[in-house]
């Protein structure tokens, strides 16, 4: 479709506002004033509503697509949590509020939310504290990294090193050294498991932590987890729990009796928030106690008079990550869906999810290169004969493809999580679907390089895009 | 155990009502109570956009993918930059980000900060880098405006960049065109923070010389949402894209030449590089991106000026009242935007207190982050403010410090 | 797509509502319940999401494509109007709250809205009073030959006819049966117009009154109306203004100062709420002060102190033609959309309405027929070689054909109505797509004939589907 | 002159908050406070839903026909039809139009009315009849229910119908079957006004032997909205397809014999047909009916059953606790679903008047219709009300009647 800026008509309007009510001012000395007025499009406001619309239906998503993208939780979200991150008590809350002085009476309900949703959080992975700040997974992960580096410092140690198996998400490693860590990469074994033999070997006192992602990325759980955490222990290093596959054990196991210390969960995945073509997400930070007294201030705190406020007064703290209370209405939509399942309706999530992974597991197995032909939990990873023909083949049946190349130790991997909020009949499609396109790609592989053919434009020359460098219409 | 919809919405409705919701609205400090056209929750709530993800498999999902290439050219005319990313958490990660990559840019550790860049963002860029080998320098304000002399003073071959805002937290507009000069003299990068919904009007951090543009964009259509979410912007030349954090959406074309979008520059991330990446972000604030650009669409360049001029001549307005009330004076050495800063005879916590209880958010008092600034109070007017609001709010501060 | 019944699967929930917190009741005598649960799809949220939305992408609609359909004024709806319709105390409101004691008191803004539109369209039609019952313009009109019946009534006479030009829309002469009247048809002269000489020779005492619209079907203003008023009035026949065309003379002229006693308007169409796939719309019925006692009860009245309140005490009421007071949140609607625009902002939309359709007209005009050449209102009527070719074939353009084989009385009729919302890039389109279908039907027919290919089914049998009568699947 | 969205928004923002949004609602007579899945209003904003008009052109209105094809499915479903039109105005006007529709079918110009069918419905009828050749004989209520001896007394072979209504406006339900058998013994149609959301549970039209079956659809899916837009559902057996009001929709095939939805038998309608038409109706609540059929998607076979049940279930707790209020009776001769009628020792418009100072509607008095019923009210009770609620309610009643 046409850029927005190339319908721009000079004179046309959109949203008009309300003529001047005040007396004109005295024009601001000229040095301050941009030269020319910002080369937005003008447009009435058919075009901008006929443009956008015709944009959304460009893409595929879950409202209208089977999503089973590996290691995103793409699962369906109960719309109501919509409507209730509309609510003008919560929508239209200036964060300042709470920081003036009666302000904080007219926040009540807001922080009850945080408080509520930290106690929330505590009871399902097991942790003793948490932060709403973090805006995304990576962002607990840098804020969980940086609460590992004070606890060290608080213990007048400065270690140098994070562990990561070569299976974990790359924002592990990412974070970590962008908090001023050295990475070392632990590979996996034969079973897809991290190689503890190796790890021994790294683990040394000048280790700060172990990440991990548990289950893995290749949809295992580690089996010796508690072995793995015993010897980190020993050593004087912490546990961090990448809390993106959290949807696999939900009310099953906690993170926090599995001997981790610090965890980061994405509630955009797990606790069913929108994922809203890439974000904005939430990754709520959790701790063991004796990492409480460094988690980023300000604290919500709920007094002996029942009323809820915000403490400052961490001495110990890592100081501000973001700049108020995150992103609260991911938050809020998180919770009221937590509020909605209940208990029983979080177990029954993650046990539907193990049992939808495995459905197309078994149903795969013999079409597809299993490497660790085990169960799997909430997702599976199969490797076939070309991952992005795959991929481009199901786009033309309607299907959002699954996470491709990743995790990078299995060649040609197709990272499969239908969650589980798909029905039997869209897996058995999917699975349909699937048989065909390893048919096809051994008969007629010519036919799979062609496709996708449905959709607005074919694939795409991705080398080019990176050599003009076209990233926006100046 | 579980609830049906009626019971948690209920729960829920009755949580938001506690909540205030009727208070007249003078607060700001960097995030605003600016008017969001219906069109743009129309638009953002299209299931196809609020229900994909990242789009990875660009032919099935151009939609996302173009929206958020017309946003990073919104940002980049409104900043007047070259090239802009897809998005950062907010405007204070953003700084964070944008000085780390000054870093990686120059190979240099040393930080100048302006004293009147946000305190909250002030505190968070520290507190990502405590564990780094960064050193700042905090150069205090002149007159409610940058100090060139003390900025020119630390000013040497050492320093990564200077982080500037404007307008700055106080509310004053400055021109910071020679300040770029300087550091650019020395090898060392400029980065401003910027208010874009100011830019309808004001210099652009490409006109001043600045080398990274960042800034918050909840004034570009997000509601307040009592902290998030909000949208991290940020905008560069071209030469530095490669050392830019954050997703990048490049036009291209497909196997029959016709114009599409994709991610591009994926090199710098963490899914391909990992621990080298440029940054660790990964899931971003897409859908605020796609509000900011609904909005900016819907006012156009007419309208982003318009509304721009409003708040402009309503802080005007409310200035000339407010400064008429006995005891109270407003800061007038340098020209300010919709945001300045008022001295009142009395402690501002116990008045915006009773200004509360009279309805109004009256500001916001500076004492909590400048301690010698203990009268100090900085107050903002948005288009949203009528006349009649601004009347009623200056008599309900005269009667609150007089009666 | 599959029906949604299909879809259905034993033990699937979507809505859960909450468990009884009430004791159990007694159960009711069997012969009052029905004997098996109704066969609704058991679904999950997801299941209902999924198929809606998908169905939605089957549309055509006028915030994704040109939607010139003729008489039925497709413009643009401002988007606030709908957030508006959705405020509690709109929304919420229960119609019969007014009806109790106190009661009024609690409903104050809605009867404002009422009043004050009821106003509004006084003084845009030149009316002096306006019931906003009619839940559309069939029923408008059907109320308004009820008031006519009634002021007749009034008079001692019983008048039996009821004179309807032949470009007259359906509706017009099926209201008028329904109401208990015989119809005789006008035809049209060689201009369009009404065929004043024929309508002399009918225009007797047994007339109870002309129905007409102006602008009409064909896109002509009646030129000469006040002659035929005059002559209506002449033989105590009253005139009847059918509104569905007022978007041509918004601001430019007035129906009530034309001569004509009775209007409605179609709220859905020249007031801009948007037509819901069909419905809801709303027509309020206008009349002269002679008809205003017979208006339907209830009426709502401000009273000396401000207060508005509902008249019941009409003695020479039709009656109750509705329910309550209409389609509320339709007539919500267009009340704000009226208080955007203004009266600038009126007479802008005609303008821009009679424009737009001139310039369509002006440049189709040497590839078709067009039957009346001379400059038309708010739309033109074309003449095409096949309607229907050319209609499917604008469907692959991806464009909503206009209007076809209406009015009857023009041969493949294409009744095209741009309305004012759209812009110059969008006509030049359109009218580059007609001339291309105007080419392809003298080159080759056959590849018209083809069309449409890019939608979800292709032509379909409507014979079979008479035939069949498969209205339900049971 | 015009002005902005934001000030049009804030004008009607003012006008609505001065109607009520916390009285707790217990006022039924026809127009019910239920439940409304979050999924209906996010459905039915589908822009291309209710931005597109009466799908004329099918191949590119599938998503409209579908739709419709589902309602008129999902309707025969619930009443125990044959076949359903696409939507009529509202309840009212579709008891009108099935008494036209008796009268086309069976050539015959009297109508017997129960007096327990809705008056609000009633006066309609009767206004708009009033040029038309109809003799209306009123058949008067015993103990609640229809009159048996009554109504045989009346019917013979000049009765074109006889229209019933279930649960009737007192909230009684009945066992139609019978009076079915003795109109059809003389050649007479039954057309029976429903409730849509009782037959979650009750007896259907179709298993009562009604030949028309009509009502108001607001129960499915459609909030109050002060009276409008509503929906008025009509179904009927196979036979008297053709002489049915209103739009059809019908499956069909394609040239390539895929299936596919069309309006059908349009030789029956007003623009085909013009005076000679079945009714007059164009313009219908195609997107009231589209969120029927999503609403009854939502809940299902189960939860429409577990919803009626609700309703009957907090009704019966209602009356329990209204009944033990001294010199308050509860009519008892029938079952009743959600509704009932309630005797009070003082006028009811009082009583009322009063309860709304203590936030509750509490009810419809009858006396505005029925001259002789002076001190009764109707209740009714919904699966929204709480134990809570309903307790209050009672305490309420009692406290405005005794202290
Ligand atoms: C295992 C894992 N860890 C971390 C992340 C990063 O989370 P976010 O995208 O919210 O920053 C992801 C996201 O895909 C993930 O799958
Ligand atoms: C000229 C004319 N009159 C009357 C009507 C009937 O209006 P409604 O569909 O609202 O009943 C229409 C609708 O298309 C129309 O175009």
């Amino acid at each position: 479709m046409e850029l927005i800026f190339k319908k721009s008509a000079p004179g046309r309007r959109c949203t008009r506002f309300a003529k001047s009510d005040v007396p004109e001012a005295r024009d601001l000395p000229a040095k301050y004033l941009r030269i020319a007025k910002a080369e937005l499009p003008e447009l009435s406001e058919l075009d901008v509503v006929r443009h956008f619309t015709n944009l959304s239906r460009m893409n595929f998503s879950v409202d209208t697509n089977f999503y089973p993208l590996g290691s995103c939780t793409m699962k369906y979200n109960p719309k109501f949590t919509e409507d209730i991150a509309k609510l003008e008590g919560f929508a239209s809350l200036h964060p300042l509020l709470p920081q003036l002085r009666l302000g904080g009476l007219l926040t009540q309900g807001a922080l009850e939310v945080l408080y509520c949703m930290e106690e929330l959080l505590c009871e399902i992975t097991g942790m003793d504290n948490f932060t709403m700040q973090p805006a995304a997974g990576a962002h607990g992960e840098l804020t969980g990294v940086m609460l590992i580096a004070a606890y060290h410092r608080s213990k007048n140690e400065k270690r140098k090193y994070i562990l990561v198996p070569d299976s974990a998400h790359g924002t592990n490693p990412a974070s970590a050294a962008i908090a001023g860590y050295e990475i070392i990469n632990i590979p996996s074994n034969e079973n897809g498991l991290m190689d503890i033999e190796h790890l021994k070997e790294k683990l040394t006192e000048d280790v700060a932590a172990i990440m991990m992602t548990c289950p893995n990325t290749l949809g295992l759980f580690e089996t010796e987890i508690d072995k793995i955490a015993k010897l980190a222990h020993q050593k004087g290093a912490l546990m961090y729990y990448d809390g993106a596959n959290l949807n696999a054990i939900l009310g099953k196991c906690r993170p926090g009796d599995l001997g981790f210390d610090v965890i980061h969960l994405n509630l955009h995945k797990t606790f069913s928030t929108p994922h809203g073509g890439g974000g904005p997400g939430a990754g709520p930070v959790g701790v063991k106690k004796e990492l409480s007294e460094f988690l980023p201030v300000s604290r919500v705190v709920k007094r002996d008079d029942g009323m809820f406020c915000l403490d400052y007064k961490q001495p110990n703290t890592i100081g501000y990550i973001a700049p108020f209370y995150g992103n609260f209405l991911v938050i809020l939509k998180a919770y009221a869906y937590i509020l909605l399942l209940g208990k029983e309706g979080l177990i029954r999530t993650s046990e539907q999810a193990v049992l939808n992974a495995n459905y197309i597991l078994a149903k795969l197995n013999k079409y597809f290169t299993s490497p660790y032909p085990k169960k799997c939990m909430h997702e599976c990873v199969l490797s076939g004969v070309n991952a992005l023909d795959i991929a481009k083949f199901l786009i033309d049946r309607g299907i959002h493809p699954p996470t491709i190349y990743f995790p990078l130790i299995v060649k040609e991997a197709l990272m499969i999580e239908p969650t589980e909020t798909e029905s039997k009949e869209t897996l058995d499609y999917f699975i349909e679907c699937m048989i065909e396109a390893a048919r096809l790609s051994k008969e007629n592989p010519g036919a799979l390089k062609k496709a996708p053919q449905t959709t607005p434009v074919g694939r795409l020359d991705e080398t080019k895009a990176a050599r003009d460098m076209n990233c926006a219409l100046l | 155990d579980g609830k049906s919809e009626f019971e948690v919405m209920r729960h829920l409705k009755n949580l938001s009502a506690k909540n205030a919701t009727d208070l007249v609205c003078f607060v700001g400090a960097g995030f605003y109570d600016h008017y969001i056209p219906s069109v743009v929750d129309h638009l953002a709530n299209r299931a196809e956009f609020y229900t994909a993800y990242t789009p990875y498999q660009p032919e099935c999902s151009q939609g996302t993918l173009q929206a958020i290439y017309e946003y990073q050219s919104a940002i980049c005319r409104l900043t007047g930059m070259e090239i802009a990313n897809a998005s950062l958490y907010d405007g204070g990660t953003a700084l964070y980000e944008a000085l780390m990559m000054a870093r990686r840019i120059t190979g240099r550790n040393r930080v100048l900060v302006d004293d009147a860049v946000s305190p909250i963002y002030r505190t968070i860029i520290y507190s990502y880098t405590k564990n780094l080998d960064i050193e700042f320098v905090e150069v205090p304000v002149q007159h409610g405006q940058s100090d060139r002399a003390a900025i020119k003073k630390h000013l040497d071959d050492k320093v990564a960049c200077i982080i500037l805002q404007n307008p700055n937290f106080f509310g004053a507009i400055d021109d910071h065109s020679d300040i770029s000069c300087d550091a650019h003299r020395v090898g060392a990068l400029v980065v401003e923070s910027a208010y874009p919904l100011s830019l309808g009007l004001l210099k652009t951090p490409g006109e001043m010389g600045a080398d990274i543009a960042t800034g918050e964009g909840q004034s570009l259509g997000l509601p307040l949402s009592f902290g998030g979410p909000y949208l991290g912007f940020m905008s560069t030349k071209r030469e530095f894209a490669r050392k830019m954090p954050g997703r990048v959406v490049g036009e291209t074309v497909d196997t029959n030449n016709r114009t599409g979008y994709c991610l591009t520059l994926q090199t710098r991330e963490q899914h391909i590089r990992r621990e080298k990446a440029t940054s660790n972000i990964c899931s971003n604030e897409a859908l605020c991106a796609l509000r900011a650009v609904i909005y900016l669409s819907c006012v156009g360049k007419e309208g982003l000026a318009q509304v721009a001029k409003l708040n402009y001549e309503k802080a005007e307005f409310a200035k000339s009242l407010i400064g008429k009330i006995k005891g109270v004076s407003v800061k007038k050495n340098s020209p300010t935007f919709n945001e300045f800063t008022v001295v009142l005879p009395r402690d501002p916590k116990e008045v915006i207190a009773a200004m509360i209880e009279k309805g109004f958010a009256a500001g916001f008092p500076l004492t909590r982050y400048y301690k010698d600034m203990e009268n100090y109070m900085i107050v903002a007017v948005t288009e949203k403010r009528t006349k009649e609001e601004i009347v009623c709010y200056a008599q309900s501060l005269e009667s609150v410090l007089w009666s």
